[in-house]
This record gives C-alpha cells, structure tokens and sequence, in this order.
C-alpha cells in the first residue's frame, strides 16, 4: 500500500517535472509544478505511513499512553502540511509572475523571455 | 703596478715611433696596393705631406660642440688604446699605462672613439653621416664577436686578463704562440680582424662611391688631420693587441715592425682580392662563418 | 603594311595627308579633336604600345607648331608618327600622360622650351632642365639665341671663328696639297 | 543579552506591524522597517561582540519548550553571528539604499525585505532541516517578491526563470529531507550528524538530494543561469543582498550539511566549488555588462567559499578564520559593488568612467576590487595565504593551479574593468547624486577597511595596517587635499626619514637595495616637483609601491615578503595606468604580475608545508623533491617582475606610456624587486637541479635570452621610451646572467647592474621624458637637432650612454670587468655566446638614441623649444655626478657587499687595494683610467683649439650635398628605420613571438569563455535541465569516485 | 595667415624688396617663410634660406705663421693635391685614366675626394651650363680655404662650341677664381698631368691665393653669378 503510493508519488514528480521542462506555456508549467508537488507530498506521506497504523491525532481513539504504538509517525504529516502551504505560496507567486508577465509581454511562451542570457 | 713620472716620456716615446711607423705603414700598404693594380702608388712619405696639409689648412667649419669634439673623442681612443697595452714585452720602458687595466679594458677601450666619432658625425647633420654610422655600427655588432669569443677561449687558456702575463705565456718557442696553441680562436679573431680594419670586404661604411665617404663626410682641415693621426694609430693599436695575444707579443722593436706588418698586411691581402660586401652580408658572413670558430674555440679550450 | 593601316584608319578618323617613310615608318596628320581616339586605338587594337617620342617642330613661317607623337609597335616592329598642328597663338594642348606616363616628361619639356601647355600634366609647370629662365621659350624661332648668349655672358675678348673644313686644312697641309 | 530569537521574531513582527499599517503611511512603514533592521543588526552584533570576546558562549535557542528532536532549535555562535550581522546589516544598508523605490512600492514592499532578512537569518542559525527548508522556501517567496523592486522590465521574466528553478529545488530538497528523516528518525542537524554513518549508508541518496538542492540554492556554476539573469536585472540594492547575505547563508546551510556529510561530501563541495570558481571567472572574460559580470563573479566567488568550506577537513582550526575572510570580504566587495553599480547610470562597464569625477568613489571601487581579489591588507588575502598554504601541504596541487588560474582571470577582468573606468571617455550620465546611497558605498568601504584591520590582528602574521610604511601610503589617501607640491615634499622627507631610521638594520645588500629604492626613490620624486595641481591618486599609489619595496627588502618571513610583493604590485599597477594611453599596458603588467605574484605564493606555500610563518632562510632547508619545484616557481616568479623574455611583453607598454617621472620608477627601482627576489632565492636556495638540469643553468639562458632579445628589439623601436623599456629588459637579462652564474662576480656583477642600471636608466628616462614632454613626441624621428636647445637633457643621456654600453671610463666598464672576471670561472661556457652578442648591440640602439634626438637635423616645429623643466633636470644632473663618482669610487658601494657576498660565495673576491680593484685574472684601477683618458682627452682638445681657433659656426643645412643643398629637415634627418640593412639581416629574431603567444593564449581564454557562455541561453527550461543535469553528472561523478 | 606673414615681412627693413623678389621668379615652396606651430602651440615664422643657413661671407685667411712655415705648408699643399670628384663636363671622362696603371697620378700626392670639404682643388672639367655653375659655385663654397680651380678645355676659357648657347656660360673665370686653364677640346690626360705640375708650381710659389681673391672681390663674383643665376635659392656664400 505505502509502496504504491510512494511509486504514485514518484511518478507525478517525474510527470509534473516532464511537464514543467516540456511545455513553454507558464501557466501550463506552473500546473505541472503543481502536479509534482503533489507527487511530493504524496511521497512524504507515504514514507511517514506505517501499515496497520492510524492518524497521528491524540483524541478519544487513540490515548496518549498507546500513542507511540498505534499512531503512524507525526512529523511527515507536519512536514507535508507546511509544504503545501509552501507550495501554495509559490504557486501563487508564480500565478502572479505569470499575469504580469503577460500583461507586459503579450505571451506566455516562456522561450520568448530570453532577453537576458549569456 | 703603479704611476710613476717617467712613464709619461716613455708613453710619449712609444706613441712617437708607432705614429712614425703607422704614417709609413700606411702608405707602404697602399703602395702595395698600388702594386695589385700595376700602379706605383703614393710615394711613401705622403701621409706625412697630407698630414701637413690638413693641419695648415687656413679655414674651418664647425657643426657644433659635438662635431667639434668627436676627432678629439677618435684620437683619444687611439692613444688610449695603443697607451693602455703594454708595446713590447719585457720592456719596462714600452709597458706604457698598461697598469691602469688588463685586457677587457683594451677590449672596450677600443669603443671609446668610434662612439665619440658617430656623436661628432651625428652632429654634422648630414645624411650620409648618419647613414654611414649605422652601417659601421650594425656591422661592427657581429664583427667583434668572433674576436670576443677568441679573447674569453684564450683567457680560459691562458687562466688571465693580464696583456703581459699571456705574452709571458707565449714565450719560448714559436710553437708557444696561441697561433699554434689555439688556431680556432685565431682564425676567429683574425676574420673579426677583417671587419674592423675598414677595408674591402667589409668597406661599406665608408663606400666612397656611394654615401661619400660615411661618417667623415663633414670632416676637414684640422679634425680630419685629428682623424689621419689616428688612422696610423688605431690600427696599430689593435694590431698590438692581436700580436700580444695570438703570436707571442714582440720583444724588440724589429720584431714589433714586423709582426705587425705582416698582420697588417693580411687585411691588405685579403682587401684587395675581395669585393664589397653590402651590411646584410657581412653580418650574415660573420654570423655563418667567423662565429663558429669562435664558438668551437671556446668550447675545445 | 603602313599603307593598308592608313587604309584601316581612313575609315575611322579624318586623316590628314599621310607619308610613307619607309616600309615601317610612316606619318599620318590627324585633328586635335581625334588625336586622343586615334591614338588610344592605335595603343589598343594595332598594337602600338610604346611612345617613342614627342616633340615639336616650331613652323614659324606657318604660324603653327608642330607636334609629332612617335609610335612603335614592337611585335610588328613598324612605327607610325601622328602629326598635330598647333596654331602659334593657342599653344594649349591635351595632356596624354594617363595614356603613356612617359608622355608627362615630354610634355614637361615642350612646356619649357616651346611653351606649350599641356594642362593637369603632373608637374607640368616646374623647371626641367632650365633653372629660373625668365625670357621666352629658348625653343621658339622668335628667341635670337645668339643674341641672348652675347647679351648674357660675357665673352673672353680674342675669340675667332673659324670654317672648321677650311681651318683644318689650313693647319695641316699649310701648302694647299691635298693628297687625301 | 537579549535573546537572538528576537532577530527572527523582532523581524516576524515588523513585518506583520507593516501588514497592519495604512498604506499610505509611508514614511512611518519605512521608519518601522529601518528601525527593525537596526534592532536586528544592532543584536546580532552584540552577539558577535560578546562571542568574540568570549563574555558568553554559544547559545542554543530551543522553541516550543522541548529539546531537539522534538522541537526546532536555532545556535548561534560567533560564526553564526558575524554572519547573521553581516545579512541583516546588508539588510539595512540596502533598505537605506532603497529608500526611493521602498517608498515607491511600500509597505508590502518593505515586509518583504524584512521577512528576506529574517529568512536568511533563519537559514544561518537553524539547526533543523526542515526548518532549513522552510526558511529556504521562504527566501524564494520574498526574493520573488523584491525582484520586483527593480525597474527594469527584464527582471519579471528572470523572477519567473528563478522561480522555475527554484520550483526543481524544492522538490529535490524534500524528497531528500523525507528519506533522510526515514533514515535516521530525525530531522535535527545535529542528531543527524551523529547518525550520520547510517545515513550515507542506506540514506546516501537522501543525502545527495538535500546538500544538491543546498548547493543548487548557491547557485553554483554552470546550474546558475537564472542567477545570472537576477543579478543582472534586479535592482543593485537587492542583487547585493542576494550575492552577499543569501550566498552567505546558504554556505552556513552547506557547511551545516557537511558535518553530516563528513569529508567524503566535502571533496564533492570541494570540486563543485573549485570548479564553479573556475568557469564562472572564465566566462566572466567575455562579459560587458557591469551587473552581469559581478554576478558571474559572484558565482565564482562563492564556489571558492564553497571549496574552503569543502576543505575545512584540512583547514582545522583555522577554517573559520579562512572561510571567513573569503566570505566577507567577497560580501562586502559585491554588496559594494552592486551599490556602486546603482550610482552609473550605463551599463556597459566603460559607462563606470563617470566614477572619475568622484575620487571618493573611485577609491570606493579600488578597495572593493582589492577585497574581492583578496589583496592585501584585506581579509581575502590572509585567508587565501592560509588556503594555499593548507592546500599545498596537502599536495592537492591541481586545486592550488586551479584557484590560482581562477584568481588570476578573476584579477584580469576586474581590473581591466577598474582601467575602463579610469581611462575611458566620460560619455555617459554622471553618477546619479543621491547622498544616502553614497553613504551606503561608505559604509560598505569603512566596513572592508575594518575587516582588513580585525583580519590583520587574528591572523598569526604581523598586522598589515600596522606596517609603518604601508600607513604613510595611506596617510596620503586623507591628504589628498594638498596641493601635489607638498605632498611630493612629505613624500620625499617619508622616503628619506624611513631610510634614515632603517639604516642601522640594514645588512649590506639590503642597504644598496635600500639605497636605491628609498635614496633613489626620493631622488626620482624630485622631479615630481615639476607637476602642479593636486595629482589626485599619484602619492598614494606611489607610496603604496615605495612602502612594499622598503618591507620587501626587510622581510624575514614569507608572510611579509609576499605581502610587501602585492603591495608594491598594485601601488606600481596604479602608477602605470596614470600614463595617457597606458591602460592595456598597465592590465597586462599586472596580470603578469600578479601571475608571477601567484607562482611565487605557490612556491612560498609547497615550501613551507602548512607552516604559515616560514622564514625566508628556511628555504634553505626545503628537502630534495620538492626543493627544485619550489626553486622553479619561486624564480619563474621573480622573473616575472625582472620581465625575463617570455614574460616580457608588459614591459615595453607599461614603461613607455607611464607618465614621465613615473617610467623611472617602475625601470629604475620597481625591476629591482625581482631581482632582489633572486638574490634572496639564490642566497638561501643555491643550484638546484630538476630532472637532472642545473636551474641556474636555464636561469643563465632565460638571461643571455633576455640580453640579446632585449637589446636587439630596443635597436628597432622608433619610441624613445620604448627603446629605453626593452633595453631595460636587456639589461635586467645581464643581471639575472650574472645572477645566475653563482659565483662571487656574477653577483657582483649583478649588483652592479643593480646600481648603473637604476642610475642610467633613471636618468635616461627623465631626460627623454623631459624632451618628449618638450617636443610633444616620443617618436625619434620626428626629433632631431635638439643639442643646442636642451643641452643639459643631452649631457644626461651622453653620459648615461657612454655608461651604459660600458665604454671606460665611466662605470658600465666597471660592470664589463666584473663580468669578464666572472665568465672565467663559470661552468657554462654556451650561454656567454648570446651574452657576447648582445653586447654590441646595445651600441646600435643607444646611439640611435642619442642621434635620432639630439643630433642630426632640428624640425621646424621644434626651433622654438626649451630646455626640460628645472625640477626634470636637477635629478638628472645628479645622477650624472652619481655615475662620476661611481665611476671613480665604485668600491664605495661594492667593497662591502663584496664581503659580504663572501659569506655565501667565499671563492673569488676581489682585492680592493689602494687605487686598484685586482681579481683573480686582471686588475682594474678606475681612477687611474679615469685621468690618462682625461689627461689625453684635453692635450688634444686644447691642440685642435689651437690649430682650429677660427673655425666659423655653420647652420644645419650648410652640409655637403652631393652639390645639392636640401630643402626640409624632416627629409634630411635619417632617422627612422635607422638600422634597415640590420633589420633584414637580424630582424627575423626580433618577431614577437612571445607577444603572439600570450595575445593566442588570452585569445582563446576569451573565445572559450564567449563560446561556452551560450549554454545560458536565457530560456528557463533550459536552465531547469541544466540543473537536473548539474544533479545527475554529480551524483554519477560522486558515485563513480 | 597669409596676411599676418606679409604684414610680418613688411614690418622688416627689406621686407617688401624680398618679396618682390619672390614674386619675379617662383620660389620653391619650401623655401618660402611659413608659420610653424610649436608643440606647446606657440607659433612663429621659419624663414628657411635665413634659418638653416649661415649668413656669414668669406674672409680673408691670411697666411697665420712665419714665412718659412708658409712655405712648408705651401709645399705641402702643392705635394698634396685632393681633388673633388666633380664631373661638370664632358671633360670628366679625361679625369678617369689619371686614376689608371697608365698615368698614375697618384704618385703625385693626387687623390680624389668624394667631398669637397675635404678637397682643395676643383678640376671643372667641361662647359658649364647655368644650372651646373650652381652647384659648382656651391661646391667651391664648401671646400676650405686655400683652394685651386682649375679650368680644363676651351670651354671654360672662352665658351668654346658652346660660344653661342643661351645656357652656357663663357668665361669661368667671370664667376669663380680660376688658377690655371688647360686648353684643349679636350685636353689629353697628359696635359692634365703637365696642368697640374704647373699648379704645384704656382703654389710652391705662393701664388695661388684664389680663395682670398674670392673673398677679397666677394661682390663682383657674386654680381657675376647672380647675373646669370635668375633664381638665386640660396645664401650668398654655401659654407
């Protein structure tokens, strides 16, 4: 189980970074971007998941006492929840990136932005 | 060594009898030359006439301070020069000044003049002056190296500087000489010998014909007779050199007229058989030919 | 040979009144207008690619010089010399120096001994052979040479002149026997 | 203390107390901003103080009450601090400098800069990976947002490229901190380090992923080109922060890392940094844009740091010390930079010569160049002393070529960028006026100067900025003021003063090298006094030169040697680019040598194996293998200077186009330098021999070389003072010759040349300068005739002639004699040939010199001219007694360094009795030469004024003329090509095959550099493949190793 | 600047004669006054022909000795006799066997100088036409006092077969001192030899003063010279 949602999560990476690197629209690598981000997530869920174990919520289910023993590891789970507000953050700011950008270049083909190179 | 008063009459002994000597060995060669070409020649007492003459020549030009002072600047390097090597060997009265320095101050004491010359000559102004120093001076860059390289093979040999202690050295039998002992550094040296007595092959710098007569070509009257003293003396001077280094010095005043006659003479033989060469085949000549020599003497000794 | 060139010629350019010197050398008379195509035709496509010469012959009686451009064909070794006439009173003539640099010398030189110009000839108008000359061209009929050299240099007084035949003659066989 | 999670929490807070003010209240927004930047920065560097005084320890901050793992903690120790100071004062001097564009864009604007600053602060005290994330996720974010500060259009699309890359980073970065936590079960810095065998055993790749991203994030070469493209369009303000607070950081992140890495991963960080060093100066070469080429530098600059932070294994304890100087003062010297930057309105790099106008500015921009280059006295240079040294005693001697060919292209670029400034056309805006954003370059000087002095005093050497010679230079900085009369009057009294109360130390070879640098130095200044105005930078510069020759000549250690050899590099380096049209010729002095500089730190530091202080007599005791290297480099290095053939070609120009009285500076006393380098070497060192070859004997060959190639080249030259120049390179051919010879006279010899050679050669220069500066022409040919107009320029040079080609009775021939004595007891016999050879040519192009100037016809243009200025003609009447006296008494110079040369070379001294100086061979005796040559002279000088008494003085065209008479002096006057019939018999060896080798070398530099540069192509998919790319090649490197 | 250069002429005595003089007959251009700017920008007129050359005459140079040092030098004068390799004519080609095996003049104490500084006897060996006096006269100047002319071939006497040419002048002796006249059209080497003979004897004798003789009667040779010589370029006396 945690094995195939590793793979899943390795394979929207991979599909999200073939996505960013292959299409020249921004706001269809911005979504690819998004698509390996949640390969990520995925992937650190998956390696915090134990089988057979629940959420690591201390409430009326899972006493403090057997916490250790019944409750899959914590911290990806926190780790997963600050990457996505990370990832939101970016997204936003690349959403942002990509209005402007438009607005000031009438395309958003990101091959034509290469005024600066060399 | 050191001065002494009496060193001035002697040196002023010597100097008289090698002007004397140089104003008839002159005139005999071009007589000899003469000969070559089935002429009579001068008569031998003419550089004496001719020196006369310039001296009382009654006017004179000058171009400048340095003009002035150039024949001034020759002749002092020709007395210097013949002053500075000891004459005869053995003779305490013929040793001259040679205490002031050995053999490498002979060596660039022979500079002092022809410098002093080209600034005179510079300073006339004219063209062919100028044209003529470059020549003489572009020449004499590759014609004085054989002799320098036969200097340093024979002061290896020899283990001295000293003028007198490598005629010591050569004393005894003729076989003695470093003609014998060291015939590379001599056949170097005495190819380098060509090129600076100013005769054909190696005449370019005055080429008569072409660039009046060089660097002089301003010079009269009395700076041109500075110049003829020297002429009879400077060269004797270097042959007195060459004769103390390569053919055992000479240690009586018969010997001395001699050798240097027949040194003298050599430049004369080859002179009158040979053609002009231009700068660049001199240079290239020297290169090609005499700097071997020198170089194979200095790496035998 | 000359004849069939002239022949060639005659129907290009108005020629003047041609002579056959000999069978390689002739002369033709030619216009100022056609001297230039003449002559460029004449280097170009007969072969006459050398300029020998040209001078001038001062006609005085007919108030005219004469210019003579001297041709030579050397492949066919033959010579052909173009005659001008130039009146004495308009003694400006084209320059052919871009045709024969040569020309330019000569042209120099007409310059100063007949006077006659030739504008835009390089150098044209410095002295050639005469330094500070002052009077007319020495060339010209009208200059007395002989006057001139008496009014200019003074002579030594005693000179005589003599018929050299005569003198000679007198000198050596002083008893009038001629046996030679 | 205040606790330093009030650093992130006081900026946290300010920008949230900026969320909740009303926009329009701008003033009170950047109020609020510039006060939190200053508690921020006024509390780290009370840390720093308090560290480094030792009053408290490092402090672990630890938060949500629990120990690591369990919680996120931050440390802050001293290294911490100096670099949480250093971003949050970058901060706050930026945000100073932003003021405009703040107020501009406003509150959310200022928010941003606040949080970037506290991101970064996170990033350096952090010791949680995660919490290194975070806080790198965050740089993203705020630096996304200040790229917008920038006016220039470009930057949006650049923003967006960093974005892309960043975006790959990311994903590396926490799928690498995932699996690392898999492997050890924490996410603290330091738990990990301790699991650290686990994790690189069955974590490797975790691993890889997490110090890939991190080093990605240092955007490090040739994974960079979005960086470029920021530094190249952000605003100046930001690109500072960028290159020195993020770069900053994100090498504490790196180096956190590698203490879990441990040294396997710090070779990896050690090639990706050298590597990075390497080409990112190589493709700066072909840069023409000022904000690009800092960035390229500032890549290369931080893979250097990154390859200190890789060698800390071998740096110890002084690794905080090394990584430190490079990383400040490259800090500092971008920041200031990139302020710079923002004050010229151009973009091309020769806009920055409207920086002339400001002298302020100007030596703003030299002291950055210096700190980035590391020269001393700033930081750089100690730490790089260090680095090469550790380096070295490791033998990782590819690294030690790599970093010093890096150095070397680094100091070309950016000092052919200082001489745009300093010598092209103004033809741009002016510098744009605004007072705070001078203040803020200020500061970042004050900050660079105050670094160099805290460097100086941690380091183990003798303090740089205490030297007393080194502060009189600078002194003159603040008396810049003066008019240039007075302060050439201090300078001499300096000179003078400084020789006055060394003298007693000197032994007596430094005492004739003292002599003349210092003697000879104030002397030369004489004709300084020619100058009026206020010569803004002369005396600095001269000083500068003047105060490393005086510590050159004292110096015990290698330390100061080669700290007294840079000084004196850079201060001549400035001197030359003063010439009109010297501004090539000065950039490949100066490459050449600060290469030469480089050989010889190299040499210095293979000797010393790691030992830091190492005494110059300690060369002495370098075993056998490594001796000759060390010999070699060391020599290569001092010939450098002396401009043996080969390493000549920067002479010629450097010389020639210097200003008047500075040519005989840098020919009279600054060749000097190398030589006394070899003395030195050769003093301690002694033969050595490589592969079986003698190195003196090479030695020998590179000067007969020398010699003869010098001199011949000099006979065609048409410039005067180019003639003089590669006579100079002759000359100093003998030297090294004599030098080389290792016996007793050869370096006598040598000393001798040191002597005529400064004296000649300074005369020769002065009165050719004089009649240049008269006539308006260096070229020979267009002189002529001028004997009568400036007969005391001409004295000069008859005499110097007359000397130099060693024609008795003047003190060349002395020179001449010591080296026949010399030759005798040589063991090479082949090298004199050349030497032989050579010496007659000296005579072609001296006379040409006098003749084509002197003599000879006068121009037109010429008949009205005057004698060479008094203050240009007093120093020369003065050497010319020097060489009078010199000539009759050498012995009062060489008699005692005679003895003294015989404690290192008993055999063979000469015996200077009474009036005679005897050798073994022959004697010499100058006086006595001096009066037969004078007592002829005048006999016959007084004849010819007898008989000659009438003689009428003529004009210069009344010449025979073939009948003729000429007409113009410009077509009488055979000067020009004046050795033709030479030239085409000898003038194939005077080909400049050297120039033509070294133009091919930086010919091909420059075309790598404009080739390869086209990898950044300015697409940012591109640049996200080249990171994917940089990530794969690293990984198959890593594992293949 | 033109103006300023005429304006700078008429301001000097014999300004406005000279430029008169200019204009009669075309000065080369480079001999013409012109203003000159120095390197420091000062700017001043160059008048070549007052400039370049010395203004000084000739004067007289008196034997400076005793009689019986005259003598010697007279002696030695005549025993050493340099001519100037001057071929003005066609006479020239008469001078060249004197060089040869045949005639030798070399054991005469005569020798041919390349420069006439350092000759003294000036062999005019022909005609000379207006443009050769020139030069002849300018190289008579630069020989140094005493020195000889000597006149070979009818043609310096009286003009010979050029007697009635409008470029050659007559009498040579009108224009410099001539010492001796070899007759002949052209004279044969042998009667150079015997010409030459008699010169020695005439200097022996003390008689060949012709340098002081042109120095004494400076003006009237100079009035000859210029009289024929229209565009005289040069100053008075070529030292």
């Amino acid at each position: 189980m945690d094995l195939i949602a590793m793979a899943t999560g390795f394979l929207l990476i991979l599909i999200g970074l073939f996505g960013a690197l292959t299409n020249r629209n921004i706001l269809r690598m911005i979504v690819a971007f998004a698509v390996a981000n949640t390969g990520v997530n995925l992937v650190l869920v998956s390696v915090g998941y134990m089988t057979g174990r629940t959420a690591p919520i201390l409430d009326s289910a899972v006493p403090v006492a057997e916490a250790t023993a019944r409750v899959i590891d914590p911290v990806p789970q926190a780790l997963v929840l600050t990457a996505i507000v990370i990832g939101v953050g970016v997204t936003a700011l690349m959403l942002a990136y990509a209005y402007r950008l438009f607005k000031t270049r009438g395309t958003l083909d990101i091959s034509r932005y290469t005024d600066l190179k060399w | 060594m050191q001065f002494e008063w009496i060193m001035v009459p002697y040196s002023l002994l010597t100097l008289f009898i090698v002007v004397n000597y140089g104003l008839l060995l002159t005139a005999l060669m071009q007589k000899i030359g003469a000969r070559v070409g089935r002429r009579h020649g001068i008569p031998i007492w003419q550089n004496y006439v001719d020196l006369i003459k310039n001296y009382g020549i009654r006017s004179s030009i000058t171009h400048g301070v340095m003009f002035y002072l150039g024949p001034v600047f020759r002749l002092t390097g020709g007395v210097g020069l013949l002053l500075f090597v000891p004459t005869l060997y053995g003779s305490e009265m013929f040793s001259n000044l040679s205490f002031a320095g050995d053999l490498i101050l002979a060596l660039y004491f022979i500079f002092f003049g022809s410098l002093g010359m080209a600034l005179g000559a510079g300073e006339s102004g004219h063209p062919h002056s100028a044209i003529g120093v470059s020549r003489g001076l572009s020449q004499v860059t590759t014609a004085e190296l054989p002799f320098a390289l036969a200097v340093f093979a024979i002061a290896l040999q020899y283990q001295t500087l000293s003028v007198t202690e490598i005629v010591a050295a050569q004393q005894g039998s003729v076989w003695n000489w470093t003609l014998f002992t060291n015939p590379l550094a001599v056949a170097a040296a005495m190819l380098s010998f060509l090129g600076s007595m100013m005769r054909p092959p190696f005449d370019v710098v005055l080429a008569p014909q072409e660039i009046p007569i060089g660097p002089p070509t301003e010079y009269h009257s009395s700076y041109l007779a500075l110049m003829q003293t020297n002429r009879v003396i400077f060269p004797i001077a270097k042959i007195v050199v060459y004769m103390n280094l390569f053919f055992g010095g000479a240690a009586t005043w018969p010997v001395f007229f001699l050798k240097v006659f027949l040194i003298y003479f050599f430049s004369l033989f080859v002179g009158v058989v040979f053609p002009r060469f231009r700068v660049e085949q001199s240079v290239r000549w020297f290169l090609v030919w005499a700097l071997p020599l020198g170089i194979a003497a200095i790496l035998v000794v | 040979m000359m004849q069939s060139l002239y022949d060639r010629l005659k129907d290009r350019f108005n020629l003047g009144e041609f002579t056959g010197r000999r069978a390689d050398l002739a002369f033709v008379t030619v216009s100022r207008e056609q001297l230039r195509p003449l002559l460029l035709h004449l280097r170009d496509l007969e072969g006459f690619t050398h300029l020998v010469l040209l001078t001038a012959v001062d006609w005085i009686e007919d108030d005219t010089f004469q210019l003579t451009y001297l041709l030579n064909d050397r492949a066919r070794a033959r010579d052909i010399g173009v005659r001008l006439m130039l009146p004495r009173d308009d003694t400006q003539m084209d320059s052919i120096h871009d045709l024969w640099p040569t020309a330019a010398t000569y042209q120099r030189e007409l310059r100063e001994m007949f006077g006659i110009d030739f504008p835009d000839s390089p150098r044209v108008n410095e002295d050639f052979i005469l330094e500070g000359w002052v009077d007319i061209p020495p060339y010209r009929r009208e200059f007395d040479t002989l006057r001139f050299a008496r009014e200019t240099y003074p002579e030594r007084p005693g000179r005589e002149t003599h018929d050299p035949a005569t003198y000679m003659k007198q000198q050596l066989y002083p008893d009038g026997e001629d046996n030679g | 203390m205040v606790s330093p999670i009030f650093i992130i929490a006081g900026s946290l807070g300010g920008a949230f107390l900026l969320g909740l003010l009303r926009d329009p209240w701008r003033g009170a927004s950047y109020v609020i901003s510039l006060l939190v930047l200053t508690f921020t920065t006024w509390l780290a560097g009370s840390w720093l103080w308090a560290l480094s005084s030792g009053a408290v320890t490092p402090v672990e901050i630890l938060t949500a009450g629990t120990q690591p793992p369990f919680a996120v903690n931050l440390r802050l120790g001293i290294a911490e601090a100096a670099m949480v100071l250093l971003i949050n004062l970058t901060g706050l001097l930026s945000a100073l400098y932003l003021k405009d564009t703040l107020f501009k864009q406003g509150r959310r604007a200022m928010a941003v800069l606040l949080i970037f600053s506290m991101a970064l602060s996170g990033i350096v005290m952090t010791r949680d990976l995660f919490n290194l994330f975070v806080f790198f996720e965050l740089t993203v974010i705020s630096t996304g947002g200040l790229i917008l500060l920038s006016r220039d259009p470009r930057a949006l699309a650049a923003g967006f490229k960093y974005l892309v890359a960043s975006q790959v980073v990311s994903i590396l970065m926490l799928v690498g901190i995932i699996f690392a936590y898999h492997a050890t079960g924490s996410l603290n810095l330091d738990d990990m380090a301790a699991a650290s065998a686990a994790l690189l055993r069955g974590g490797a790749l975790a691993f890889f992923l997490v110090f890939i991203a991190v080093v990605a994030e240092l955007k490090v070469f040739p994974a960079n080109g979005w960086a470029l493209d920021i530094y190249e369009s952000a605003h100046p303000a930001f690109s500072a922060l960028v290159s020195a607070a993020a770069g900053s950081a994100s090498l504490v992140a790196i180096d956190k890392l590698l203490q879990i890495g441990g040294p396997a991963w710090m070779d990896v960080a050690s090639i990706i940094g050298i590597v990075s060093f390497v080409g990112a100066n190589l493709f700066a070469l072909a840069q023409r844009v000022d904000r690009r080429l800092l960035g390229y530098s500032s890549v290369a600059q931080i893979g250097l740091i990154l390859f200190v932070v890789g060698q800390q294994d071998i740096l110890g304890e002084r690794y905080l010390f090394v990584a430190g100087g490079v990383l400040l003062a490259h800090a500092v010297g971008k920041a200031g930079l990139f302020w710079l930057s923002g004050l010229v309105a151009g973009r091309d790099l020769t806009a920055w010569s409207a920086l002339r106008g400001n002298p302020l500015l100007l030596f703003a921009f030299a002291s950055f160049l210096a700190l980035l280059i590391g020269l001393p006295p700033f930081p750089g240079f100690y730490a790089k002393w260090e680095l090469v040294h550790a380096i070295a005693a490791h033998d990782h001697l590819l690294e030690l070529a790599l970093l010093l060919f890096g150095a070397l292209v680094e100091a070309g670029y950016l000092y052919r960028w200082f001489g745009y400034a300093i010598k092209r056309e103004i033809d741009h805006e002016p510098i744009a006026p605004s007072l705070y954003k001078r203040a803020v370059v200020c500061v970042a000087v004050l900050a660079g100067w105050l670094l160099a002095y805290v460097w100086g005093e941690l380091s183990p050497h003798d303090n740089l900025l205490h030297a007393v010679p080194v502060l009189f230079a600078l002194a003159f900085l603040a008396l810049e003021w003066l008019p240039a009369r007075v302060k050439n009057a201090l300078a001499i009294a300096g000179l003078l003063g400084w020789f006055a109360f060394s003298y007693p130390a000197y032994d007596p070879l430094q005492l004739i090298f003292a002599l003349i640098v210092l003697a000879g130095g104030a002397l030369i200044l004489l004709a300084s006094f020619h100058s009026d105005g206020r010569r803004l930078g002369f005396y600095p510069s001269a000083m500068l030169m003047y105060a490393g020759l005086a510590m050159l000549i004292v110096a015990e250690d290698s330390f100061n040697f080669f700290a007294a050899w840079e000084s004196l590099t850079i201060g001549s380096y400035f001197l030359i680019l003063r010439g009109r049209q010297s501004e090539p010729h000065a950039l490949s002095y100066l490459v050449f040598s600060l290469g030469g500089a480089f050989l010889i730190l190299a040499g210095f530091a293979l000797a010393a194996q790691g030992n830091v202080q190492f005494l110059l007599v300690s060369l002495a005791e370098v075993a056998e293998p490594l001796a000759p290297w060390v010999f070699a480099l060391l020599a290569v290095g001092f010939m450098t200077k002396t401009a043996a053939i080969g390493l000549h070609i920067w002479l010629p120009g450097a010389h020639a186009e210097a200003e008047t009285d500075v040519s005989p500076m840098v020919s009279g006393i600054l060749l000097k330098a190398g030589l006394f380098g070899l003395f030195m070497l050769l003093m301690t060192m002694g033969r050595q021999e490589l592969y079986g070859v003698d190195l003196a004997h090479v030695m020998m060959w590179i000067g007969a070389l020398s010699a003869l190639l010098g001199n011949l080249m000099a006979a065609f030259q048409e410039d005067a003072k180019r003639l003089l120049a590669y006579s100079s390179i002759g000359q100093m051919g003998y030297a090294l010759f004599g030098l080389a010879m290792m016996n007793h006279l050869g370096w006598l010899m040598a000393l001798m040349f040191v002597i005529n050679h400064y004296i000649y050669k300074s005369m020769l220069f002065l009165s050719v300068g004089g009649v240049a500066k008269r006539t308006g022409t260096r070229a020979m040919y267009q002189m002529g005739g001028l004997i009568t107009l400036m007969p005391l320029s001409f004295i000069a040079v008859l005499i110097g002639i007359i000397a130099m080609s060693g024609v008795p009775p003047l003190s060349g021939f002395g020179g001449r004699w010591i080296f026949y004595n010399a030759i005798m007891t040589s063991e090479y016999r082949l090298p004199m040939i050349l030497i032989f050879v050579s010496g007659p040519i000296a005579f072609l192009y001296l006379f040409r010199l006098i003749h084509s100037i002197f003599l000879g016809q006068l121009k037109d243009e010429h008949r009205r001219v005057k004698e060479a200025p008094f203050w240009l003609v007093l120093p020369q009447m003065i050497y010319v007694v020097c060489l009078l006296v010199f000539a009759l008494a050498p012995g009062l110079a060489l008699r005692r360094v005679d003895a003294y040369i015989s404690n290192f070379l008993p055999q063979g001294a000469l015996s200077w009795e009474g009036l005679t100086i005897t050798s073994e061979f022959g004697y010499w005796s100058p006086v006595s030469i001096m009066l037969i040559v004078g007592v002829i002279f005048v006999v016959i000088f007084a004849w010819l004024l007898f008989v000659n008494r009438r003689a009428q003085k003529v004009k210069q065209f009344n010449i025979v003329f073939a009948a003729e008479r000429p007409y113009r002096p410009e077509t009488t006057h055979y000067a020009w090509n004046f050795y033709a019939p030479y030239k085409k018999a000898l003038g194939f060896l005077a080909w400049p095959v050297f120039e033509r080798f070294w133009a091919a070398v930086t010919d091909l530099l420059h075309t790598l550099a404009e080739l390869l540069r086209r990898i950044y192509t300015g697409n940012g998919q591109v640049y996200a493949i080249h990171l994917l790319a940089f990530v794969v090649v690293v990984y198959l490197l890593k594992e293949g190793l | 600047m033109k103006d300023e250069l005429d304006k700078r002429l008429d301001n000097q005595p014999d300004g406005p004669e000279r430029r008169g003089s200019l204009k009669d007959i075309p000065v080369r251009e480079e001999l013409l006054p012109r203003w000159v700017k120095g390197p420091e920008g000062q700017e001043y007129v160059v008048e070549p022909l007052q400039d370049y050359f010395c203004q000084a005459g000739p004067t007289v140079q008196t034997p400076a000795y005793t009689r019986i040092i005259e003598d010697l030098f007279n002696w030695a004068r005549a025993e050493s006799l340099w001519i100037l390799g001057f071929g003005t004519g066609c006479g020239a080609i008469e001078m060249r066997p004197l060089m040869t095996p045949r005639f030798d003049a070399y054991r005469y104490g005569i020798q041919w100088r390349p420069t006439p500084r350092q000759a003294n006897l000036f062999v005019i060996s022909g005609y000379l036409s207006v443009k050769t006096l020139k030069r002849a006269i300018r190289s008579y100047e630069q020989m140094q006092n005493p020195k000889y002319v000597v006149g070979l071939g009818s043609c310096t006497i009286n003009g010979g077969m050029y007697w009635d040419s409008y470029n050659t002048i007559k009498r040579l002796d009108d224009y410099l001192p001539v010492d001796l006249y070899i007759t002949g059209c052209m004279p044969r080497p042998e009667a150079l030899l015997q010409g030459f003979d008699d010169l020695k004897k005439l200097i022996r004798a003390g008689k060949a003063e012709g340098a002081n003789h042109y120095a004494e009667h400076f003006d009237w040779y100079k009035a000859n010279q210029k009289r024929v010589i229209k565009d005289w370029d040069m100053p008075d006396y070529s030292w």
